[in-house]
């Protein structure tokens, strides 16, 4: 089985500091590949690399579905099928919430008019976003909110790969929940995601595989119930060896 | 679920048709040219401004370039009716095609550049076009410019006749399909993407907006109508001269855009109307004029830096709650006896925290049942619960603020479900109502719900 | 070319390039702090030199001068203090700072030159320069008051360049010009700092209109020309430190005065704009820049 | 957009009250000046000239049973804009029968405005562009005309005075070369143009022929080190915006060469001499419509002494101008009588036929402009003596001789 993204070699240095250290790993089809790693370990700067949002990498190689995108333009890739979300929530904060899922559905469907509306009511659906809130100003919406609506907003484009960026941070149980069955139903629908998570519980319930990061590195990748037996795993979260 | 209402049923709707039938009207009440002239400049401005809002306000991007785009238009017309001899409604029509070409060589710097330094080198851009202008004095007649420009005539009948009635038309039609240009596109899936990349660009682009091209295409968008209006100019002024480049023009359009409000396409069509009229009327003034207009500007954009749209929108904000108060004040005080038939006993208000509510209180009975009415509804919905359970209980309902005859509250404190729950436990400490049992419909059972959380004391 | 040619080019392109330099640097100022151009900058120098021209209507000679200089710079000073208040302070944490401020000063330099306009009249006017005659440079004959000038405005540039890095004061300026939320946190009084950096940019506007008032001649729209070459300058130089603009206009006086010679002075605006857009492209921070933000 | 209406509906009305009260037998002047703006200055003496004249014929009585009253107009830059709002505002205004200018704009394509209103017009502005506009169908511009004489005389009639004046030996003549500057405007380029072609037919070399950009000149040193490494007899610069003039003439005198020098139209502005000081002492200029203040001819001292009595300062070529039009106008009311027969106020104007302070006013059918020559407008050359412009040429009018610059060798 080919992989649907394959990295190879990744790097990226800012000045004398290398924030990602020749990073090499495939992303199966219809799989849930589970990010983790402490603070600064450059989980996001990883998603930052393949999306080439906002800057791309310094050397490597990203075949995505077959195809290399490590020189494509950033727009160019998100139209492929490979979205991101972003770890603060963001909204187009001058648009309405439904102007804000509709953007993302005619970049890259090219739906217009209602087909494109109805695209967006299923989005929604599909997150739970409710579609009351569809009129509001996205700037309005509470966080828990405005996460929901990125959310849908990727899902609104039927991705390929999705990549998620700590969609549970800063939410509550009960919102964690959601992330929980929505990132299970989306990958039950045949979604292939990557998953960013400082919430280990959630991250492990949901990963088919664990990839754990540090310091621009991988140090771990595999079942998860085996990468956090790993001691350079517990090392690096715990700061000592068990 | 997409509501975006059609034109025909937004609140805007009237007030444009109305302004359209004054516009189309005024020729026949203003017969001198030199008012008809007035208006057409109006016109001028409010094509130059609106359009410019659209790289400005809902692109994003601070083109200082714009009234090139207008000069470009000018000149072309100018050059292509006198000197090559085209037609001059083909030279019209060709004005906006160059004026695009210019926007899509203007993309270039402007694309690989952020905030400020787009300013400059739009600045920059502009002086080298004038500078070229100016030095090309054979086909462009040099710093006087060129004159005698061919007028426009449709079959022999000139524009410039009747006090220039052809020309008032001619650019009362250019507002409007401007004005209509750029309703369309603000809600297409275009304005959708120049909106989000202007929010959040890095969200849009992983959303699949192409910064390059969208950039690109708000430029040229916003370069057809200047463009077009240039042209227009130079046919009815028949001069097509240089200082159209200067800081004067720049300055007058620009107060116009930000005094009328950005990202808005009504503003800039109101502010150009307001400060061309002030100019005229202070015309005699001389340099007390500019003084005056310069002051005017800086009050407008420190009291409301939303500009003279967002300054409306409040006023007429105001205008709207005082109508409500005056009401619900004139029923409170006179259409009692009406509400006392229904309700079976008279309300009457109850400060709380949240502003003065008017309240029915049946006022006997151990147990009392507070009913809470739902958005945009009133306590009289209740009457027939009032008819059912008067006798065996003490009965209470109230109107929320701003609902009924409660008089508005403050809409930054007054109208949240919190409030609302804040106000029932007002008025069970003060009217001693015990532990009530609270029904809330609607919009009020979640005021019941926040009340109940809250916990009862 | 002959060396006297080359001398007394050389000499033009000094006493304008320490023009532009002090020009330039009171844009620079408020630009490296605020985030905002200054469009009235050009008024201000225009304002200054009147301000310097009544007082020498009362005291003549080179005390009349000096008076008159250090009159203007004083006044100017509060002027630019006061503007804060009105042009930026009412909206500095809007999103559309940049924008409004472009109209706010745009509208403050047509009140200060209708204002000028109304007070003095619209013929043009000199600053009786304090010293006149020649001297010799290199075995060419340049004024004597085109020197002394030069030599006031580096000085000039000196000390504020000292007041902004040695005195408490200017460290505070600096410190509000890197990181303002910092500066704000650690307590300083940013509003009043601010201010105070509107109102320094003004007095170098002064002292530059003083100048130009004794080098050529006073007229209420003098200042449109130096607002243009104050642009080119900074953009040239970039704002990063305090010295790039200087640099900067130092290379464009030379510039102008060796390309008039060897090209034609006609199209010198044309080539400086061009400049300024090819250097924008290629390097936006300025040829002496770097891209983080210092004074 | 209620609101947009009623703002112009309010507009609208004021302006119309302020346009309309207007007396029956009150013929108003309408005046087009720069009010404000750079060249204001001048502005103001335009409106001087004809509040003089107004106030004047007032005083006598009025003419043909009109008084007179004066409105203006500002051009501001006098950019297109500026100029047709001004020129709407006046033909806007009930009681207007006459608008004069000095110049409002330096195309003058407001002609076609007044043409098409057919207001009569007298205008002072660039005779050429003048003379483009009309000459191409002269009878539809009855209405209009240029005291502006023919400029034709600014191009030829350099070269024989400057040759008559070497014949006379007041200088040698070294190598009969020439340094000709001008500013990239019609008026300066059209100008100098001419002087290189005559120059250059009576045998002369230019040895600098530079163009700077219309606008500020803030340094003219490069150009006169050009000027220097080969110091010509004669230098020519036409830039004739005073301030760029006064900073030549200062640069020009740091170091100066043994050379004529002549200056295009900014000496005749009073503060030309204010600026420059003794440093323009020698400088040679000329000008075709100056004010005739000599002995030979009176009419120039009489109204030139009027205006300074009236306000206290000379007046420049445009204030005594404004007041010479106003008077070409009152002229051809009194034959007319009737103010708002527009068409035959336009022919009275072209019969006149009379001495203004300029010269004697006739005007040239084909191209309604005033006639150029020695009998009718002349051209005029002074030198700048003791901070004082005094007429060296031609004979019939001149005051005085031409005296050798301080900085030129014996």
């Amino acid at each position: 089985m080919t992989p649907l993204l394959a990295v190879r070699n990744l790097t990226k240095s800012f000045g004398a500091l290398v924030a990602v250290n020749d990073l090499s790993f495939d992303v199966m089809e219809g799989e849930i590949l589970g990010i983790a790693g402490p603070n600064g370990s450059s989980k996001s700067t990883l998603f930052n690399l393949i999306s080439r949002i906002p800057f791309g990498a310094d050397r490597g190689e990203i075949t995505f579905d077959g195809e290399r995108i490590d020189g494509q333009s950033d727009h160019r890739i998100a139209k492929l099928g490979l979205i991101r979300t972003f770890q603060r929530e963001a909204v187009f904060q001058s648009m309405s919430c439904v102007d804000n899922i509709l953007v993302a559905i005619e970049q890259t469907s090219g739906a217009r008019g209602r087909q494109a509306e109805r695209m967006a009511d299923e989005a929604s659906e599909l997150v739970g976003f409710p579609r009351n809130f569809h009129n509001l100003p996205a700037a309005t919406l509470p966080v828990f909110y405005q996460k929901q609506l990125m959310m849908t907003t990727a899902v609104a484009q039927n991705p390929k790969l999705l990549l998620l960026d700590e969609p549970a941070s800063s939410l509550v149980e009960s919102e964690i929940g959601w992330v929980r069955e929505t990132v299970s139903e989306l990958n039950a629908m045949g979604m292939t995601i990557m998953l960013i998570e400082h919430v280990l519980p959630l991250l492990m319930s949901v990963s088919n595989r664990l990839l754990v990061m540090e310091q621009g590195n991988i140090i771990a990748l595999g079942d998860p119930a085996e990468v956090t037996r790993n001691p350079a795993v517990v090392e690096a979260y715990l700061g000592q060896p068990a | 679920m997409k509501y975006a209402p059609s034109f025909q049923r937004t609140n805007g709707f009237w007030p444009v048709v109305i302004a359209l039938c004054i516009a189309a009207a005024l020729p026949f009440f203003f017969t001198e040219t030199h008012i008809r002239h007035i208006l057409i400049l109006i016109f001028v401005y409010a094509i130059l401004a609106s359009n410019w809002d659209l790289s400005l306000g809902y692109g994003g991007i601070v083109n200082f370039a714009h009234i090139a785009f207008f000069a470009i238009g000018l000149y072309t017309y100018g050059i292509a009716a006198k000197i090559i001899g085209l037609d001059p409604w083909l030279a019209l029509l060709l004005a906006p095609v160059l004026a695009i070409a210019f926007a899509a060589l203007l993309a270039i710097p402007v694309l690989r550049l952020e905030g400020i330094y787009v300013i400059l080198v739009t600045i920059a851009a502009a002086q080298l076009l004038f500078q070229l202008v100016v030095s090309q004095g054979d086909f462009t007649g040099g710093t006087s410019g060129m004159v005698l420009i061919p007028r426009l005539e449709i079959v022999g009948y000139r524009l410039s006749s009747d006090g220039r009635i052809g020309y008032y038309y001619l650019s009362l039609l250019l507002v409007v399909f401007s004005t209509v240009f750029l309703y369309k596109l603000e809600r297409s899936a275009l304005g959708r993407a120049i909106k989000a990349l202007r929010d959040n660009k890095y969200y849009a682009i992983s959303r699949g907006v192409s910064e390059g091209r969208i950039r690109l295409l708000t430029l040229c968008a916003s370069a057809i109508f200047p463009g077009l209006a240039g042209a227009f100019y130079g046919a009815y002024l028949r001069i097509a001269s240089p200082d159209v480049f200067g800081l004067g023009f720049l300055t007058i359009t620009l107060s116009i855009l930000l005094l009328g409000g950005i990202s808005t396409i009504w503003g800039p069509l109101i502010a150009a109307v307001v400060i061309t009229a002030f100019a005229e009327i202070l015309a005699d003034y001389g340099a007390s004029r500019s003084i005056i207009i310069a002051a005017m500007i800086i009050a407008v954009v420190v009291v409301y830096p939303g500009g003279l749209y967002a300054a409306m929108q409040e006023i007429w904000g105001l205008g709207t709650r005082l109508r409500t108060n005056v009401t619900a004040a004139w029923r409170r005080r006179f259409q009692a006896s009406l509400r006392q038939e229904a309700m079976g006993v008279k309300d009457h208000l109850v400060e709380t925290r949240h502003g003065p509510v008017s309240v029915c209180d049946t006022g006997n009975g151990d147990q009392t049942i507070i009913f809470v009415h739902g958005n945009s509804s009133c306590k009289e919905v209740f009457r027939r619960q009032f008819d059912e359970f008067a006798g065996q209980y003490r009965l209470v309902t109230f109107d929320l603020p701003g609902h009924g005859v409660s008089p508005n509250g403050n809409p930054d404190e007054d109208y949240a479900v919190e409030a609302y729950a804040e106000i029932i436990r007002n008025l069970v400490d003060s009217l001693d109502l015990k532990t009530p049992i609270v029904f809330g419909w609607s919009l009020g059972g979640y005021a019941a719900l926040e009340y109940a959380a809250r916990g009862t004391p | 070319m002959t060396l006297e040619t080359f001398a007394f080019l050389l000499a033009s392109g000094l006493v304008l390039g320490g023009l532009y330099a002090l020009m330039a640097s009171g844009l620079a100022v408020v630009w490296t702090t605020l985030g905002v151009f200054n469009f009235a900058h050009g008024a201000m120098i225009a304002l200054g030199a009147y301000i310097a021209w009544q007082v020498t209507q009362y005291t003549t000679g080179g005390a009349g001068f000096l008076l008159g200089a250090g009159v203007s710079v004083a006044i100017m000073f509060c002027l630019g203090f006061a503007m804060h208040y009105v042009l930026v302070k009412p909206f500095e944490l809007h999103a559309n700072l940049v924008l409004l401020a472009v109209i706010t000063t745009l509208a403050a330099a047509s009140i200060m030159e209708n204002a000028i306009l109304l007070s003095w009249g619209p013929r043009d006017k000199q600053i009786a320069p304090p010293f006149t005659g020649n001297i010799e440079f290199l075995g060419t004959a340049i004024g004597i008051h085109d020197f002394v000038i030069l030599a006031i405005a580096l000085a000039a540039l000196l000390a504020l360049a000292l007041f902004l890095r040695r005195t408490t004061a200017g460290r505070a300026l600096r410190a509000v010009a890197q990181n303002r939320e910092a500066a704000e946190l650690m307590g300083f009084n940013v509003s009043r700092l601010v201010a105070m950096t509107i109102g320094l940019s003004a007095a170098t506007a002064a002292l530059a209109g003083v100048f130009v008032g004794s080098l050529r001649f006073i007229s209420p729209t003098v200042g449109t020309d130096p607002l243009m070459k104050s642009l080119i300058v900074v953009i040239l130089g970039g704002v990063t430190r305090f010295t790039s603009p200087i640099y900067a206009a130092f290379i464009v006086g030379l510039a102008e005065a060796f390309s008039a010679y060897f090209l034609v002075l006609y199209w010198a605006p044309a080539v400086l704009f061009a400049m300024m857009i090819i250097v924008l492209l290629i390097k936006p921070e300025g040829l002496f820049g770097r891209r983080t933000r210092t004074l | 957009m209620g609101r947009y209406s009623r703002i112009l509906a309010i507009g609208t009305a004021i302006c119309a009250l302020t346009t309309s009260a207007a007396m029956a037998d009150l013929v108003k002047i309408g005046v087009l000046a720069p009010l404000t703006g750079p060249t204001a200055s001048d502005g103001e003496e335009f409106v001087r000239g004809a509040r003089l004249a107004a106030k004047e014929a007032n005083a006598n009585g009025g003419i043909a049973g009109h008084t007179f009253e004066i409105v203006t107009a500002d051009v501001v830059d006098h950019s297109a804009a500026n100029v047709t709002s001004a020129v709407e505002r006046l033909l806007g205004t009930e009681g207007v029968h006459i608008i004069l200018t000095g110049y409002a704009s330096l195309s003058m394509f407001e002609v076609e405005l007044m043409a098409e209103a057919n207001m009569p017009y007298i205008a002072a502005g660039p005779s050429p562009q003048f003379a483009g506009i009309v000459s191409g169908d002269p009878s539809a511009y009855d209405c209009c005309w240029s005291f502006t004489a023919d400029f034709k005389g600014y191009e030829t009639d350099v070269t024989p005075t400057i040759e008559a004046l070497l014949a006379a030996g007041h200088f040698p003549l070294d190598n009969k070369t020439v340094a000709i500057i001008s500013s990239d405007n019609p008026y300066s380029k059209t100008i100098s143009e001419g002087m290189k072609s005559a120059f250059g037919d009576a045998g002369w070399t230019v040895t600098v022929d530079e163009l700077v950009p219309f606008g500020p000149v803030g340094d003219w040193r490069p150009i006169l080190a050009k000027v220097r490494e080969n110091p010509p007899d004669v230098v020519i610069n036409t830039d004739y915006i005073p301030s760029n003039a006064a900073l030549f003439t200062n640069q020009f005198r740091e170091d100066p060469t043994d050379s004529v020098v002549f200056l295009q139209y900014a000496p005749l502005v009073p503060e030309f001499v204010e600026l420059t000081k003794e440093n323009s002492d020698g400088i040679l200029y000329n000008a075709i419509g100056a004010t005739l203040d000599v002995d030979a001819w009176p009419r120039g001292q009489e109204v030139a002494k009027k205006y300074k009595d009236e306000y206290g300062v000379a007046s420049g070529a445009y204030g005594t101008g404004l007041y010479e039009m106003a008077t070409v106008y009152f002229e051809a009311l009194d034959k007319v009588g009737d103010p708002t027969d527009h068409d035959a106020v336009g022919k009275a104007i072209v019969e006149t036929k009379r001495p203004v302070t300029s010269g004697f006013l006739e005007f040239d059918p084909a191209t309604h402009v005033a006639r150029q020559g020695i009998d009718h407008v002349p051209v005029t050359f002074f030198q700048i003596q003791d901070g004082g412009g005094v007429m060296i040429s031609p004979d019939k009018y001149k005051s005085g001789e031409f005296k050798k610059p301080g900085w030129m060798s014996e």
